[in-house]
């Protein structure tokens, strides 16, 4: 054996996937605090158990969000991380970056935190992982400066975010982009400072493929898709099955509502647009053939989240289609009703989903003013529990 | 625990300066702890009215008001309170209200 | 003082100039080999994007490393992926080679892409947070050194995403996940008692509970646990410190199957409890790691082409999955939670394994 | 004094002979013309089943004629349904014809076989129970009558079991029918704070209630009922007699589709809400009538064979089944009991109509 | 118009459907019971509003079930009917009768009551509406002379019911007539003096085509199913084929577990047994040629109820395969060991589905003795939260 | 509703005889009572051991026992309380123990 001090981790240097732990270490060269990073993991590989105090508040002024407190609970054998917290940093939508932009940030992070980052964190932040409360105004100073603002926590707007979408995808049906940021920019206010009963998350797929996990990972998931017939290119399709692919088998077979017919006889694939779910299965298998209808818009569903405290949700559809232009003053009036019916009426930690479960979603749809249409639903109710609004009852005096 | 000296008594608060002995707490307490969260000068009848509604809410109902609620019944919008306590209600208004630290979500 | 309220940088300005003239005007795609996607726009232009995976925990360091290859073979312009991996812009088709080979000297995993698996989204573990169950960078890098190759490879029926969450709060999202390797206690919380009455707001920890196993001993300001009624989801500790619940004996990892997110073919699910509990046994877990292989494994050689784990198992009936897993089907499995009746059998139609 | 405990007479003393000796033993069977089912032994002894609707209720004379026809035809053999039509017992294939000659000419509907509507589940209504919010055997006498085509024809795509219950008790069981008529109440119980001191057990009327409306008020040994949280289920009237419920303008009926029992192709399935809300119009609710009729032609216009209503509506989509009734689809479609949020769309697969 | 007192009800003679108010009056001719209720009934019609008072609670000595008690309330209008109870006269099992077993019960029932009946009730009892308190005794007394006996009602076993099965059914792969009535026999006292938290229901379906509607009303669900292969007649399927049926679209597309595959080439019919489901739909279709398998028994599934109070439920499978031969001693044996545990457990009025799901599948299953297997669900938990038995915990001290 | 004299007092009760106002019920209405229930005889230990324990329940927990309890809690099996009780412990032991008429389940 080596005579390293942390023979456990260092078992997480070997192996053809990139090791955290050689991050941890490059960091340490430079960092006391990531060395001690590594040394209370190591701690924790042996203890088999975390080496971190509960909570912490701490932010930067003006804000109420944006850093997750954190102290070490062996501060005795860890002094470099007995403070450590995070700073969320709002990335650039869609995660795109030109170097100079990031350099700016490792620089800035050499100077006042560990040099470790998470890029990015799961709600989509650049995570800035590790500095001491002293550092945490100034080094938001220097982001501010540099052009970069912090992201959401706590009972706030969380960090919006959105799939690649019309940048780089042949399938968006909205700019997802555009809409993610006009949202962040709009919104500041409810990111940085917490004011909701809970956290609020909003997610922007361009398509059904959903390549943010929207529907299953935003209180407000917004899903492009389109009206009207795909658009099919019948030499690209009779191209695809030149080349080989079973359009049948992988096709028409796999498609959830059997609105597809390939003839093989004269070679045409006939699409029933009106039974079409529009999954995106057969634009997948054939991208340079099929292409979304022309009138395109989104879906909007709401309530996704996951299992704390009544068990996981994915998120519902409340408008199956809204026109998505700028400046996007539908959707934006609409999330205020919302969150200002979730705001009113939710207890602390109730997140949208687990409100409109409580009250009813007949309650939310008057309150938000959207009608109700079966696109909401699976499937109607089977229990006969069914309340009637008291304009709809008969007011004879009853004897 | 660290200890903090305030106005000639000490207390026992945790790292973010939360109070752990909440029955201590007193005016005074709120008064000479203020600088620590950046608020310059004496508490004024603003922060008085945040801070005594934290408390009465907090003696009732067991848990802090949720913002709405305190924006609303004080009469002192986000920005406002923002501006009384540059940490804001959560970290800066509780903390010199002396109620448990927020816990919850981060 | 900082100006406050700017929000991000506006992200126009870190879009390629290939891209900004196709923005929405791309008309299809390819994968010209694992890791390399070939986007055409309307106007014939060309994008070359590759993709690489990423420890997600990165360096500042090792993020001017990356900048370094943006420079040399992309002016500059890179983005990251919705799963932590790192992408690699070319207009010019001609770099696209020489970067990969870059990458590969320098151990890039290039990949990712496809019918494969690419990289699993994962939280803190005891890197950062304060209520792990288990660690998360090291499970992942675990399991992805033994899944490499089908990282690197676009060789499996379809999609698969693997996703980590230390704890039940579920940062890693992993309740649609492919496979979700899931932190989980196994003992209830603690409450000290001296410390909760000054730290704890009562009526939220009682609240907290999603089985209503805490009751708040309004005399003494503090709470007792129910144990029979405590499944160890740690939502108390989140809300009150003074309520531990890390417990090294006991603490573990579950795993889940059978989630999806995307709409394509069957509507998104929830992942599906298939082994209720394995040892924490760091640095290299090698039960999860086995197990998490095994299910790809068989996966792998009874999916249909497009079929993802969960269509593959709603194809082929629970049973027959926990037959050919090999993996032990337990009371644990059958749901007690509120909606439990909607998961119970009723119906006949079932097969015998 | 009577014996007790002796139990029904054993059947098997009412089995006539052909089905004694091939109890166990049948190899096939044929409809051969609606109503008439052709069982064939695997010793290729051949039993016929002439099928015929009854009202249910029955008066003791008209039993009398029945077994008259029992009598002449079938040895005195017969049975009745699970749905309550009369099956005469025969023999002898000679028989068959002039036993549903004589059938007809009094007046039996002899059908109810293969893919037809047969007769209707159904339960008190204003006949002898005390909570109906409709009668039972007014309703089924009005539709029948109007469907009548259908119990004698086998022209639909699959079975089509209708069912009625009059209160939310459902003892029509009508929860799993394709089409199920229930009586509903849609104003809230009147507690009779006078009596219910004396008549009612306050703990149980408090449990009773599913969305927990009712309050007990203790010093008045009576209950408060919170009418915003009551959706007039009528069940603390059952358990607490001084809530009377039933309100003559507020009474009427709901409709709702799609359920099945059997497990064939697809699972037993609960029936949905497909009308809140239809006046009660006796004597001959036209309202109601004209609903079912709807419904059933839309499906039988639409859905291929072999499939239920409810697996058309299914395959089709529930949208599809708004837009082709024509029915109205309202807030009160969608559940808020229990377990609403496994009805609510989590998927953008839906069709716009 | 005529000078009827029925005039609404008359409506209701008219149309080709048997009609009740037929019924009624021609009992009417001799009962002014009958003839009370006609009346009665044409005032509900008039006020759309039922006449029959809550409850009643009368009964027959030694037995605590078997009778409604019901009362008029407008006993001025309507004396014959101011008591007004039915009987619950348990039907022969399969609702086989021989004439003079019926001719009995209506002479009874015209020495005793209104001289109207249901037959059946929607349990399955051969219904007795309307008699007096007095007539109960009496009538019971003479029903029992006649081999009758009382059905359930109250918190009891309910009576149970079978589907036709084995005596007319080629499907039948229990003989589910026996089993309902050994069930009903050896259980006679549970039938008869209530005992039990609620209502308990059994009914025996020999397939499940399930013509007792087992599954969705019953506590406990027999079903008969089989093991191993169908038996195919290769002739009898090509029989089929020739007389028109189209086996690849009427059988085996609609073949749940796409697991039969028609070829029309060599006109064979190919089932992989071991994804079948045993659905049912392809013996349906083709009688004459597909039979169940040879190894037979039945499926047990327990929990089915109608709403009141948490919803309806549809019973759950607890055994997928029992072998059921007389005298039937697993069966009757894990009954007793299920009611056993409702009973001990059962609050008043939960059915036996509701304490399971109060309580969790994984008590009940420990208690009566049952392991789990996969059989037992649509699919594993979704939720993470998980219970362990104390037993499973590693003990070690925790810190 | 119908009226019934017992040992010279009147007490109203409902068509099945149960009677509609609790508070009046004493030893002596028990008594008298017995025989419409088809009790012979005076009222044995027996009987008051179910009637007393039905009373007792009633009082502390607002509504009738379950069967199972009442078998448990006397030590008399169901035989025995049909003997005692010829029409049952609902219609008959409930009846003369002065409880609210058992509802619901019928
Ligand atoms: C950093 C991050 C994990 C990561 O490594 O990527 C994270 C970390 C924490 N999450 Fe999270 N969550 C993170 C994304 C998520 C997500 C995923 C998402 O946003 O798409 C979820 C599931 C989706 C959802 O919101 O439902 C998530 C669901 C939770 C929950 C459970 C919330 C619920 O309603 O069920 C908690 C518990 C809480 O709020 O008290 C939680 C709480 C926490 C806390 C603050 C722990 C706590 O209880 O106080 C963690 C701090 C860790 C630390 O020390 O840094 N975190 N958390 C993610 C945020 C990074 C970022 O800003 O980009
Ligand atoms: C880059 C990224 C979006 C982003 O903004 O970052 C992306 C990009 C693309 N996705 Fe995605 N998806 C990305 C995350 C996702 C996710 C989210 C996730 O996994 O957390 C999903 C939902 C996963 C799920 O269902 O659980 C997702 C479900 C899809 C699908 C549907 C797959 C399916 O059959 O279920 C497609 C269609 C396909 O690939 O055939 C798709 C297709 C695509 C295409 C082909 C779109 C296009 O034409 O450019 C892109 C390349 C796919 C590839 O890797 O082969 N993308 N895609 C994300 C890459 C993550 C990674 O590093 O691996
Ligand atoms: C007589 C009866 C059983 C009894 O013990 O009384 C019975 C008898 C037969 N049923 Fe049934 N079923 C009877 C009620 C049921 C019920 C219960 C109900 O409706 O309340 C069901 C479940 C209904 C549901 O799913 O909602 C039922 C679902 C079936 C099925 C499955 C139908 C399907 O495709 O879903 C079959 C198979 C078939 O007909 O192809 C079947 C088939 C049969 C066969 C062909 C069995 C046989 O080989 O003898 C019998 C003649 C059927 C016919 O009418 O064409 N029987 N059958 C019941 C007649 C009721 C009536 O008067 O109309
Ligand atoms: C007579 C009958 C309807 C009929 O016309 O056929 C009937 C009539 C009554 N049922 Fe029922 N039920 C009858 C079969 C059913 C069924 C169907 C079945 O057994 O297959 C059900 C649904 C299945 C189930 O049990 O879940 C049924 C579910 C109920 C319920 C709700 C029980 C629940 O747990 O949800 C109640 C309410 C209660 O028990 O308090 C109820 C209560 C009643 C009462 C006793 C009313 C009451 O609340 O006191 C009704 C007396 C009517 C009367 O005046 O005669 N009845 N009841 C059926 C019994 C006849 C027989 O013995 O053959
Ligand atoms: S969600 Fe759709 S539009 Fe967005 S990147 Fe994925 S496939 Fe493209
Ligand atoms: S998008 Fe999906 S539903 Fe529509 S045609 Fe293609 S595969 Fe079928
Ligand atoms: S999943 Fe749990 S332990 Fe992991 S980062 Fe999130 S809150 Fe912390
Ligand atoms: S760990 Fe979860 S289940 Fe246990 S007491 Fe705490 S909140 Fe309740
Ligand atoms: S359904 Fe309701 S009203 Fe009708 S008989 Fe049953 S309990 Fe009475
Ligand atoms: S009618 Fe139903 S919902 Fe209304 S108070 Fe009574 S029990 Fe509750
Ligand atoms: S349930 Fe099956 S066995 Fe019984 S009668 Fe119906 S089809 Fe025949
Ligand atoms: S019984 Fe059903 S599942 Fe089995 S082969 Fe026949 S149709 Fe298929």
């Amino acid at each position: 054996m080596t005579d390293s001090k942390t023979p456990l981790l260092d078992e997480l240097e070997k192996g053809p996937w990139p090791s955290f732990v050689k991050e941890i270490k490059q960091a340490a060269e430079k960092k006391p605090a990531a060395a001690d990073l590594l040394n209370q993991l190591e701690l924790s590989y042996k203890d088999r158990i975390g080496h971190w105090k509960h909570g912490g508040i701490v932010g930067v002024k003006g804000y109420g969000s944006g850093v997750i407190g954190r102290y070490s609970d062996r501060p005795d054998l860890f002094p470099n991380v007995q403070a450590f917290h995070t700073m969320r940093v709002n990335h650039p939508t869609g995660w795109f970056y030109k170097t100079d932009a990031l350099r700016k940030l490792c620089d800035i992070w050499d100077k006042h935190g560990s040099g470790l980052t998470n890029l990015h964190g799961s709600t989509g932040d650049a995570i800035l992982l590790g500095t001491t409360t002293e550092h945490l105004q100034p080094c938001f100073d220097d982001l501010s400066e540099a052009g970069f603002d912090l992201g959401g926590s706590g009972s706030a707007l969380r960090t919006p975010s959105a799939c690649v979408g019309p940048a780089r995808c042949e399938w968006a049906c909205i700019d997802s982009l555009d809409i993610c940021y006009q949202a962040t920019m709009t919104l500041q206010d409810q990111i940085h400072r917490p004011m909701f009963p809970y956290k609020f998350k909003i997610k922007v797929s361009a398509c059904a493929n959903d390549c943010v996990s929207a529907i299953a990972r935003s209180d407000l998931a917004i899903m492009g898709t389109w009206k009207g017939r795909i658009q099919v290119d019948p030499a690209e399709v009779r191209a695809y099955a030149d080349a080989g692919l079973d359009i049948r088998g992988e096709v028409c077979d796999l498609c959830p509502t059997k609105c597809m017919e390939w003839s093989e006889a004269d070679r045409t694939l006939v699409i029933h647009d009106g039974d079409c779910n529009r999954c995106m299965h057969c634009l997948n298998v054939m991208p340079k053939a099929l292409r979304p209808g022309k009138e395109r818009g989104a879906s909007i569903l709401v309530g996704g989240k996951a299992p704390i405290v009544q068990g996981s949700l994915l998120s519902w559809v409340i408008v199956p289609f809204m026109k998505l232009e700028p400046p996007y003053t539908e959707l934006f009036d609409l999330i205020a009703r919302i969150q200002d019916w979730w705001d009113e009426n939710g207890r602390s930690r109730e997140r949208l989903g687990e409100l409109i479960n409580r009250l009813g979603m007949r309650h939310f749809l008057k309150a938000v003013g959207l009608p109700a249409v079966p696109q909401m639903v699976k499937h109607p109710r089977t229990n006969p529990y069914v309340f009637f609004w008291p304009e709809e009852i008969d007011k004879k005096e009853v004897k | 625990m660290p200890t903090i000296e305030l106005a000639g008594k000490s207390y026992e608060v945790d790292e973010d300066g939360f109070l752990q002995e909440l029955d201590k707490w007193s005016e005074e307490f709120a008064e000479a702890y203020a600088h620590v969260d950046g608020i310059e000068g004496p508490l004024t009848e603003e922060h008085w009215r945040v801070i005594n509604y934290l408390r009465g809410y907090y003696q009732e109902f067991g848990i802090a008001p949720m913002v709405r609620k305190v924006v609303r019944e004080t009469g002192l919008d986000l920005k406002r309170i923002y501006e009384l306590f540059p940490s804001g209600p959560g970290n800066g208004a509780c903390k010199l209200a002396g109620l448990a630290k927020p816990t919850g979500c981060v | 003082m900082a100006k406050t309220d700017i929000g991000p940088p506006d992200y126009k300005q870190f879009l390629p100039p290939i891209i900004r003239d196709n923005y929405g005007k791309w008309r299809y795609h390819e994968i010209v080999r694992p890791g390399v996607l070939k986007h055409v726009g309307e106007n014939g232009d060309v994008l070359y994007t590759v993709r690489v995976a990423s420890p997600r925990l990165l360096s500042t360091d090792h993020i001017r490393e990356i900048c370094d290859l943006a420079e040399t073979y992309c002016d500059g312009f890179l983005r990251f992926t919705s799963r932590h991996n790192i992408e690699f812009l070319l207009a010019d088709e001609h770099r696209v080679a020489p970067l990969i080979e870059e990458l590969q000297a320098k151990n890039y995993p290039v990949g990712g892409t496809g019918h494969s698996i690419t990289n699993m989204v994962h939280t803190q573990g005891w890197v950062h947070c304060h209520t792990p169950a288990t660690d998360a960078s090291g499970p992942v890098k675990a399991i992805m050194d033994e899944l490499y190759d089908h990282f690197t490879h676009m060789d499996l029926p379809a999609h698969v995403r693997i996703s980590l969450a230390c704890c039940l709060n579920m940062c890693g999202a992993v309740h649609c996940s492919d496979i979700a390797i899931l932190g989980i206690h196994r003992t209830p919380p603690r409450p000290d008692n001296s410390r909760l009455p000054n730290v704890c707001e009562l009526p939220t920890t009682v609240a907290s509970c999603p089985t209503g196993a805490i009751r708040a001993d309004m005399k003494n300001k503090t709470v007792q646990v129910n144990d029979e009624k405590c499944m160890y989801c740690g939502n108390c500790y989140t809300v009150c410190p003074a309520m531990p619940i890390a417990d090294p004996d006991n603490d573990g990892i579950s795993i889940w199957v059978g989630g999806k997110v995307s709409n394509a073919r069957s509507a998104p699910m929830f992942s599906k409890l298939a082994i209720p509990f394995l040892p924490n046994n760091p640095p290299r877990w090698p039960e999860v790691v086995a197990a998490v292989k095994n299910i790809v494994e068989v996966y792998a050689a009874h999916a249909r082409k497009h079929e993802r784990l969960g269509e593959w198992i709603e194809r082929v009936g629970w049973e027959r999955f926990f037959t050919l897993t090999g993996i032990a089907f337990t009371d644990k499995h059958i749901d007690d939670f509120t909606l439990a009746t909607e998961t119970f059998r009723t119906t006949t139609q079932f097969k015998w394994g």
